[in-house]
């Protein structure tokens, strides 16, 4: 099985403006850069955008936002991006912020064909209106259901043409989740090596959860906040 | 007067016990991590997706696929392990980690915490800080005792959108250590050469005064 | 006469289509993987933990930590991967498995299937068979058409504790082909040499046969 | 943190008759074999043990059950052992058998701290007697809550002083979900190699998961089915 495509803009076909998608990365660390520089190009708008940040101003789903191109973010943290919360105030842009393990959970459990499960967060807070509530070893408990997304847009590290990814340090993130809860993921990795190279051991992602791979042409991997400490 | 952020930061970690998984949360909270006492082995948590951080690396070392919850760059020490947010909040939700620190906005008596939201003016978003709040049987808050127009922020009720509710357990502020039981704060140390009053005076809920309240002992 | 449990393999390996991701159940469902028609990509998932199943090792080359459902030793192509039994599930329940071929002892006309279970005499446990097939958009049956006593095993209704319900689409013997729609069997082709009278009598359930029934066309 | 304890004896410490203990594996693969032996030495009984399978007769699970220190068995399949289906049969050993999916998410539910979800495996079927049946998309699901264990005893090939873990092949099937759900997780690994060996990205059980960790003195690692092909 061979799912390698030659470039994100084939990748990338059959994204169209309406539809939901998921963006893999925690800030802009294992953010898919080159898929998001390729919606900006594609011009694709009206989009509700599934992703645990929204990038900053100038870089991530920043841009998206720039353009105008996102109708609704599904959230757990916007800080550091000064476009979204003035999209967000003034009520251009819809939000739905939601505790990021949940969101991890709704997303694996859209993957696992597991349509809803409880959870303790969130509880007696905004994020529980309308949801039901159930007392289990008597802790309350939100019902939340699964994130499913018309394509979801992932960011490994390695990845081959069975669709098999490699997530390097905490650039995994969200990735592994969203790449399950796709109808169509797509996978960009910085590097396609040949079958049989990745341990099947070591393997982050099954293929089986991939659609479409294809090698990024360029990544700037931006820092957002670098802290370092001296040399003695 | 009080406490300055390392300072808080010191006593929090007089908290810390041995064998202990810790999610630290930004900001203040983040310092903790400077001054686990000496022979104590405690691990941190980061709900991006690390266990075992180490410090921060040395220039020119740092790694855009090596962050901690805060976005800074960081490294791992021998034992680290790295995974996906799904089962880093698998071990905040299912109680692996044993103590969550971390800031607040305000707090209520009974427990309440509100730190992610001021409607209309401010929506950051709550992160992962509804999933550690609702989740861990420790709670440590490390704020300031009033807020920048010199409102306390430990209140009879929180007047901002909750993130939990009655889960904090003890607070760490510039000024006093402070226990949450029974509906009411109790006043449990004074910061070195902060008085009582001034305490009782800074705090809008009901505080709890002993006949005796001893002086924290900063390292 | 009718095929023997080769035949039934290489009658459903024609069901597969390229790039489908296949769980093949314990017994005839195994073989289906010797018959993968040419130029065709397929891979196999064992619901123990793996992805890319190759064949069976050179003798010496066993491995006991490589196994597939069935307990056998096998081997991992290139491209393969290993995981948890919860990933496993996800995969299989989350439908990113295509086609789920199993044995089973009775199928009823709705599609019913009991395959885990008879009661007083023998329980094996359902497996994974009951997440199979309350998942699958595809399911094969492979199975004899009459029990070791002669019985049929396509029913009106299953009489033995149920796996999973309505979910069987296809059943292939050693006898037919047969769809199940609209709560009867429908006769597809009859394997080469039997007659349809043959499938008729030894079809308890409802079946509706067209009037030409093709002979199956086995490589 | 050093989770290292020097043996089987050590590491099954505080285990008692009547407790509930969780043993990862799949059939005879990736159990923990020392410690199954240590349970019969110990002479503990009247356990109620969650296990996917029961071992064959005279191996894994299947020596407790000859002792008769199981009173009743949670899995989802125990074919290829007499004892136990006679056992079962002559309803002196509870059963409650589990779709293997369901099994598997109940562990990991309830070390995620998820007390409850819905599946569709199950439906119209005995398992789903006295459970709430909710439709989610068109289709019928069964909640299904955590399964929590006193003890959960897992297998792993490789391992460190932080309890992290390392599975080989398919070796890892139940042991993951296991290690996560047990109030105590004890890890028996082939081998405890030093702090630092262990690529960070590459760990299947991140130590938190793991309260004590010991080498096993002997592996027999028995195969269930020989099967292998003759070289041309």
């Amino acid at each position: 099985m061979n799912k390698t495509v030659k470039n994100v803009a084939q990748a990338l076909e059959g994204i169209e403006s309406g539809m939901t998608i998921m963006l893999g990365g925690f800030g802009l660390c294992g953010i898919p850069e080159n898929a998001i520089k390729q919606l900006v190009k594609m011009g694709v708008n009206n989009l509700t955008c599934i992703s645990n940040n929204a990038g900053v101003d100038d870089y991530g789903l920043g841009l998206l936002l720039q353009g105008r191109q996102i109708k609704k973010m599904i959230s757990s943290y916007v800080g550091e991006n000064d476009t979204f919360e003035r999209q967000m105030l003034s009520g251009e842009l819809e939000v739905d912020l939601i505790p990021q393990g949940s969101l991890a959970e709704r997303c694996r459990a859209a993957g696992a064909g597991i349509p809803a499960f409880f959870t303790p967060a969130g509880y007696g807070t905004e994020v529980a209106e309308g949801k039901e509530i159930r007392v289990f070893n008597g802790k309350p408990h939100l019902l939340e259901t699964a994130l499913y997304a018309d394509f979801a847009i992932v960011k490994a590290w390695k990845g081959d043409a069975a669709g098999n990814l490699v997530f390097k340090g905490t650039a995994m993130n969200f990735n592994p989740m969203m790449a399950m809860a796709g109808k169509i993921t797509i996978a960009e990795v910085e590097e396609i090596v040949p079958l049989g190279t990745l341990d099947p051991n070591h393997i982050h992602t099954p293929g089986i959860f991939v659609q479409r791979i294809f090698q990024g042409e360029v990544f700037e991997k931006r820092i957002e906040q670098r802290t370092v400490r001296k040399r003695n | 007067m009080g406490l300055d952020k390392i300072g808080i930061a010191k006593r929090i970690a007089q908290e810390l016990q041995d064998g202990w998984y810790v999610n630290l949360g930004i900001g203040i909270p983040t310092l903790v991590a400077n001054y686990v006492p000496a022979g104590m082995s405690v691990e941190f948590q980061s709900e991006n997706g690390v266990l075992g951080m180490g410090p921060f690396p040395f220039e020119g070392e740092e790694d855009a696929d090596l962050i901690n919850a805060g976005k800074q760059t960081i490294t791992a020490k021998a034992g680290a392990s790295f995974f996906d947010s799904a089962t880093s909040f698998a071990m905040i939700r299912g109680q692996h980690v044993q103590l969550t620190v971390l800031g607040a906005m305000e707090v209520s008596q009974n427990g309440d915490i509100a730190n992610w939201k001021i409607p209309g003016r401010m929506v950051k978003g709550m992160g992962g800080a509804m999933d550690l709040v609702a989740s861990a049987e420790n709670i440590i808050v490390a704020m300031m005792h009033s807020n920048k127009i010199g409102e306390s922020k430990l209140l009879k009720t929180c007047t901002l959108p909750l993130t939990g509710v009655g889960c904090v357990k003890k607070i760490v502020t510039e000024l006093a250590v402070l226990e949450i039981k029974n509906g009411a704060f109790h006043l449990v140390e004074r910061a070195p050469g902060v008085s009582v009053e001034e305490i009782i005076q800074k705090t809008e809920g009901t505080l709890i005064v002993p006949d005796i309240v001893p002086e924290m002992v900063l390292a």
